[in-house]
């Protein structure tokens, strides 16, 4: 399967199940993309993630159940080399970043105000 | 763009832009429609005003407190005893509604005094109650009667009383949702941090955009309790005033309805960093995920794990029974604003019913994302319809059930489609395991209530069985089932007519009890720092 | 029965101009004559009924009600019983006057008051169109006819334009239409030929130049119109002039307010910039 | 006497602009435009909605921040233009101010002149629409003054004087219900008159069919409206719920007219009948001696052995709540608080209201401007002791809390089944009343055990 197949699948996953992506400000969800997937990641790869505030175990709690949820109905991830793994992570938060964020028309997200 | 044109809006052309249909291959990129922009005159919307959205929605819910329009009588009666928020105390705020009742004298004049004189009265009425929201109206915001004075010189007067002031004037926005944006941040900046909570656990949340409808909020403080966390305060239904003065000593604000309350949440947030975690608390999978985030945050998810296990043990095989039923049943998701991704694709996950068509009345464009993100292709979106519109799609879509508003309800009737009340439920409550099982049941019996069998027989021409006495909704709804799933025993829906004195029995006992508890001792005020995952 | 609103400029005299005008259409050319103050500071007749204070429209509906609003209440009869009637309001900074100019010429309407028999109903409005309510004197079925009070300062200027544009949005309405502009001399270099030149770039007539005249002072040091204080005063005859004026007037125009730059223009040229 | 708090707990009416949008509903091709917030449309459909359980049109102009600030004219012209391309069939577009609008000032009447001379000669020439301006300040009156000045308004817009007279009479009903107008038809044909009932709501309680074809509406026409000035006589039933008009066609066109009485039971009844047969000259016929004898009989089952001396109080719409009262009087019972829930200063000088204060011989009390407080606060915390209330849903807690009956009557009743079915007028109405006070107070007397096996033997 294409990189491109395997973060569309992702993609699915994020858009239909997770509230997490869809806050009101550009800024909010680049934050939140960034702060709950790169703990997916790291999640997915066994690595340390970072506990230290209650924000970072707010990003945590959603990366957990997505590395979860990922990890049952995506078998193909298990086959995947901790480096591959990286490598999509990166792709599929770049591929959220546009969705929600630069592709996005929804008008309202650069507004300065909550 | 995958926009869609309605016939009957050829004429309003800026209309196009405000309803998509979801193509194969599109996202959000492509197919989103317009939204929260002033509403076309004349269009026969169904939105509200800002003054609805800051009392009605969520100030009102708040239940021990007078909720005082300043302004001519009509507003408050419009907004009083529509809606069907209950709370423990015997539903105060149902139940009381007070206006200044100015009249043009006052215009003229200016009403200050008379709400000087008004605030006394009601306080007097009602001796016990000390808490008051004074909610401004498009009168007295054009006059410009200075609210914020005259509570603050009643409060040097009669210590012992509290005064919220909204300034939310029914003309302020396109719609009910910047009243819901005033009344978040003129909380957070006069009543926040106000009042030191007693802190009961080690855990504690505030539950955040969730109204009580029907008994909601009891239902998912049941689940917080049992895992022993505090709910400090709910954001609104069935909330204390002084609780929600406390709001800023809560460790996470877990939020339900961003529509109408991302804005606290944010801010809390930005000025006390507490984080915000959006839950869903209707379907079983969304709820279960919740309660697990939640548990997760403090390190106990070993017991939303043992709630989740209970509860879908003895309540899914009935949710199923139904879902064999309501395979395939087309639904327009017609709701206000967040029940449009509440439900977009839990819906069809755990009851099989297809989303034909979402719309928001009052939504912004990031309530469609969601709500077209969730729906399956294919799903027509409409922002802010009209009643032609409405029509129009009913009749194109051809759906078999829509969750809309009363009103729209009316219309969908005469033409033969049922409607539930995705506002105020029919039996809710609808959060909550046992309470999914009882939206799938109000969904069953609407879809396959005789009635509308009966409704579509022509006697003057069509055939009419004479030998039939009676259908039950189960010899309609069985028909088309394979012989297996006939076989699968059950019958739907077991529990009670209402389930919610019982729940709420227990939530009062436990925070009792928790009270007693903490005046022996303190637990530590954060929590202890969650484990990372294995 | 020909109503006529006057606006101007906060303190251009608008009162005393009406009251004077008023005076002399009844004094010299036998007219009935109501005035409508729609002040809020309610000064707007005192000239006619002596000073005497009067019992406001907004008043009696603050204290005892709408419905004990009655002609014998609030309507009282001056100088060659000119009927005068205040509207009456609030303190400034409460409540709302606009509206209560509303309330108090829709209570008289109620009540009959600008009966057939008047030939003229004068309507003083305060300062500029500030918003609806002090354009209700410009409605349809009221005013037809708007006179603007103005001098050769360039905020009498300014406002006499700004007038305009207001009336331009309520001409299509309602059908008012611009009279012409009183000069009410203040004694500035030029006056007369800026006024003349402004009135023509907006498409109107300087109906009158009413020059400055310490007469008018002393009149309402007294509480009167120059022509019951002394009608053999020129200023009287002034007055006199105004009146015949409006009575004959057949040029009714929807203004052209003009530009900004354009006013400067005129300001810069007529050296009142300084 | 008149409440003597300043504000309101618990109204018993909204304001104005709901009396104009009820009263929009009975006209036929109409839809109106309320010029204000959507609240103001919204709120109010929704409460005529829960009570005729059905749907029906009116517009707003949607006045939004900027509006409220520079003046909202351009939407209602902008409404109407929406409003008449979308919906091809609308002839009648009442526009109907709020408090808001009228704050402001905008001026509605100018801008009906404007599109009068401008959009509808432009764009919808040789079609038939007439714009009304309705002025509402929500600041004035209550919902009932709003119903009586929007009805002034439709008719001094109409009515017309024709060369000879059309033969009916004008009966306005007044704020009723569909299954008032029915009683009020029948009682039209048994005595063969030809009316032009206006306002006429009827068709609400409208069929679901198997076409999917139904739509409630009014049924009050444009040619209905214009021949009022026509008829040869007018009849409102309701003081206060156009009152105000029926004076303007008679001093403008010369139509007799007849205010009141309020046909609420059998006396009221009688004087309508005879106002019809004197106006008409047409006689009572039989059918409807026997009609009353049905009625009388029923009543007669009731009064002393269970009516008598029943402590009621009544709230609502102040002619209902008048005929209410005389009914009751009638029936034996004690009226002894009636509560009128808004500031009219009229009331006082109503010949009804002093006939009451004259011969009324317990103590009654009459409270002007009433909330629901004065209800709840007597009942609660001064000893006032009732054996039923009557009046509209919005009291349902408070009878509810202080355990006292109550009789579902007026607007709006959403929660019962079905209440703008009966009539209480005619004497259908009083039958119907009579019965439904009676199994009222029987329900009652069996839930709190009073006297429960009385009903054995009846």
């Amino acid at each position: 399967m294409e990189t491109k197949d395997k973060i569309e699948q992702l993609v699915d996953y994020i858009m239909k199940k997770c509230l997490w992506q869809f806050h009101s400000r550009s800024w909010d969800r680049k934050n939140q993309n960034e702060g709950i997937l790169t703990k997916t990641s790291q999640l997915l790869c066994d690595e340390h993630v970072e506990l230290e505030t209650p924000q970072d175990r707010c990003y945590w709690v959603d990366a957990v159940v997505l590395a979860r949820e990922f990890r049952a109905r995506y078998p193909w991830l298990t086959s995947m080399s901790k480096d591959e793994i990286k490598a999509l992570m990166k792709g599929l938060h770049e591929r959220m970043d546009y969705l929600t964020v630069t592709g996005s028309l929804n008008k309202e997200l650069t507004d300065p105000l909550y | 763009m995958p926009y869609h044109e309605f016939e009957c809006s050829k004429c309003i052309p800026e209309r196009k832009l405000h309803a998509v249909v979801k193509g194969p291959g599109e996202d959000l990129t492509s197919a989103l429609p317009l939204g929260y922009l002033n509403t076309i005159p004349g269009s026969i919307s169904e939105r509200g005003c800002a003054y609805c959205g800051a009392k009605h929605v969520i100030g009102t819910p708040m239940k021990d407190v007078i909720h005082m329009s300043h302004g001519p009588v009509g507003c408050t009666y419009d907004t009083w005893q529509t809606k069907r928020y209950i709370s423990d105390n015997d539903n105060f705020q149902l139940k009381y509604t007070y206006a200044t009742d100015m009249k043009e004298k006052h215009v003229v004049f200016g009403a200050e005094k008379l709400l000087k004189q008004n605030i006394i009265e009601a306080f007097k009425a009602f001796p016990k109650i000390k808490r008051m929201t004074i909610y401004q109206t498009c009168a007295s915001a054009l006059i410009g009667d200075d609210i914020n004075a005259i509570a603050e010189e009643v409060m040097e007067e009669m210590p012992e009383v509290d005064i919220f002031v909204c300034n939310s004037p029914g003309f302020g926005g396109p719609s009910q949702s910047g009243g819901h944006h005033k009344i978040n941040i003129a909380w957070i900046d006069q009543k926040v941090g106000k009042v030191e909570p007693k802190i009961t656990s080690k855990y504690v949340i505030n539950y955040v955009g969730e109204y009580n409808i029907q008994g909601d909020e009891e239902v998912m403080l049941d689940y917080f309790n049992r895992m022993g966390i505090q709910v400090l305060s709910s954001f609104t239904g069935n909330g204390s005033y002084d609780d929600l003065r406390g709001m800023h000593r809560a460790h996470l604000n877990v939020l339900e309805c961003a529509r109408s309350a991302e804005y606290i949440c944010n801010e809390l947030r930005k000025r006390y960093g507490i984080p915000r975690l959006d839950i869903d608390g209707f379907g079983f999978g969304p709820l279960s995920a919740s309660l697990r985030k939640v548990a997760m945050f403090f390190g106990i998810e070993d017991r939303a794990n043992a709630i989740i296990e209970e509860e879908i043990k003895r309540w899914k095989p009935e949710l199923d029974w139904y879902k064999e039923r309501l395979k395939g049943k087309k639904v327009c998701l017609w709701p206000g604003g967040s029940k449009l991704w509440h439900w977009a694709h839990v819906i069809h996950d755990e009851m099989g019913v297809d989303v034909v068509s979402v719309y928001t009345k009052f939504g912004h464009q990031g309530d469609m994302e969601k709500g077209i993100a969730r729906c399956e292709e294919g799903a027509l979106a409409i922002d802010d319809p009209n009643e032609l519109e409405g029509l129009e799609a009913m009749e194109n879509l051809k759906p078999d059930i829509i969750f809309t508003g009363k009103r729209p309800g009316e219309v969908a009737k005469k033409i033969r489609v049922p409607y539930l009340n995705a506002h105020a439920y029919h039996n809710g409550p609808w959060k909550g395991f046992e309470g999914w099982v009882r939206f799938a049941r109000d969904i069953y019996n609407a879809i396959n209530s005789p009635i509308y069998q009966l409704s579509g027989l022509d006697i003057s021409k069509d055939e009419i069985p004479t030998d039939v006495g009676f259908k039950t909704r189960r010899m309609i709804s069985d028909v088309n089932l394979s012989e297996e799933a006939r076989k699968v025993p059950g019958c739907g829906y077991t529990g009670p007519y209402d389930i919610v004195p019982e729940i709420q029995k227990r939530n009062k006992a436990y925070r009792e009890q928790q009270l007693k508890l903490a005046g022996e001792s303190t637990p530590a005020e954060t929590p202890v720092p969650a484990e990372a995952a294995a | 029965m020909r109503k006529i609103a006057i606006y101007g400029k906060g303190g251009i005299g608008k009162s005393t101009t009406t009251q004077n005008t008023a005076a002399a259409m009844a004094h010299y050319h036998n007219q009935k004559v109501f005035i409508h103050g729609c002040d809020p500071k309610a000064d707007s007749t005192r000239l006619i009924l002596g000073g005497k204070p009067q019992e406001t429209v907004m008043d009696v509906l603050r204290i005892e009600g709408a419905e004990k609003v009655t002609i014998d209440k609030v309507v009282k009869k001056g100088f060659k019983d000119i009927h005068c009637v205040e509207s009456g309001g609030p303190e400034p900074g409460v409540g709302c006057a606009g509206r209560g100019i509303i309330t108090a010429i829709d209570l008289m309407e109620h009540n009959g008051a600008y009966t057939p028999d008047l030939d003229f109903v004068f309507f003083d409005v305060l300062g500029d169109v500030v918003c609806g309510g002090f354009a209700m004197p410009i409605r349809d079925g009221k005013a037809q006819e708007v006179y603007i009070v103005a001098s050769g300062e360039m905020m009498a200027i300014y406002a006499a334009n700004n007038i305009c544009k207001g009336l331009v949005k309520y001409a299509k309405q309602s059908g008012v239409r611009l009279g012409g502009v009183i000069c009410n001399s203040r004694k500035v270099d030029k006056e007369k030929e800026f006024l003349a030149e402004f009135t023509a770039a907006i498409g109107t007539q300087m109906i009158h130049f009413v020059p400055r005249d310490n007469v008018v002072q002393r009149a309402e040091f007294n509480k009167k119109t120059v022509t019951e204080y002394d009608p053999k005063e020129n200023q009287a005859q002034e007055y006199s002039e105004l009146a015949r004026k409006i009575i004959e007037n057949k040029n009714f125009v929807i203004p052209k307010p003009i530009t900004m730059d354009e006013l400067e223009k005129m300001v810069v040229k007529y050296g009142i910039a300084d | 006497m008149a409440k003597n708090r300043g504000g309101v707990i618990n109204p018993i009416f909204t304001c104005q602009p709901c009396g104009a949008q009820f009263l929009s509903i009975g006209v036929k091709d109409c839809i109106g435009i309320v010029h204000g917030g959507q609240g103001c449309v919204m709120f109010v459909r929704l409460l005529i909605s829960q009570h005729l359980k059905e749907s029906f049109e009116i517009a707003s102009s949607s006045v939004h921040e900027e509006g409220a600030v520079f003046g909202a004219l351009r939407r209602v012209e902008e409404a109407v233009d929406v409003l008449l391309m979308r919906y091809p069939k609308v002839k009648v577009v009442p526009i109907i101010s709020t408090c808001c609008t009228e704050v402001i000032g905008d001026d509605i009447d100018g801008v009906v002149k404007k599109l009068n001379e401008g959009l509808l000669q432009e764009k919808y020439k040789g079609r038939e629409v007439h714009l009304i301006p309705i002025h509402t300040p929500s600041f004035v009156g209550s919902m009932v003054t709003g119903y009586d000045c929007a009805l002034l308004d439709f008719v001094s817009y109409f009515a017309r004087k024709e060369e000879k007279p059309n033969g009916k009479i004008n009966l306005i009903t007044g704020w009723v219900n569909p299954g008032d107008v029915t009683a009020l038809k029948h009682l039209l044909a048994e005595m063969k008159v030809d009316a032009n009932v206006l306002f006429e709501i009827e068709a609400f309680d409208s069929p679901l069919l198997p076409d999917k074809s139904a739509v409630s509406h009014g049924n009050t026409t444009v040619e209905d409206l214009r021949s009022t000035g026509s008829a040869i006589g007018t009849i409102a039933l309701n003081r206060y719920e156009g009152g105000k008009a029926t004076k303007y066609l008679e001093t403008e066109f010369n139509v007799p007219a007849i205010i009141g009485p309020t046909p609420i039971g059998i006396r009221n009844t009688d004087t309508f009948l005879k106002n019809l047969s004197k106006m008409t000259g047409k006689p009572i016929p039989e059918s409807l001696v026997r009609e009353r004898g049905i009625a009388i009989d029923t009543l007669t089952d009731l009064t002393h052995m269970f009516f008598a001396d029943k402590r009621v109080a009544i709230y609502g719409n102040p002619d209902l709540v008048i005929g209410l009262a005389q009914f009751c009087l009638d029936l034996e019972m004690k009226p002894v608080l009636l509560l009128l829930g808004d500031d009219n200063a009229a009331y006082p000088n109503d010949p009804r209201i002093k006939e009451l204060k004259d011969n009324v011989d317990f103590d009654m009390e009459i409270v002007m401007n009433a909330d629901l407080w004065e209800l709840e606060d007597r009942v609660k915390n001064k000893g006032l002791k009732l054996d039923f209330i009557m009046g509209h849903s919005k009291g349902r807690f408070m009878a509810m809390d202080c355990g006292v009956p109550m009789v579902r009557v007026g607007f709006p009743t959403y929660d019962r089944a079905g209440m703008f079915r009966h009539p209480v007028v005619g004497y259908a109405g009083a039958t119907w009343l009579a019965e439904e006070i009676a199994n009222t107070i029987f329900t009652d007397m069996e839930y709190k055990k009073n006297k429960e096996w009385v009903l054995n033997v009846w």
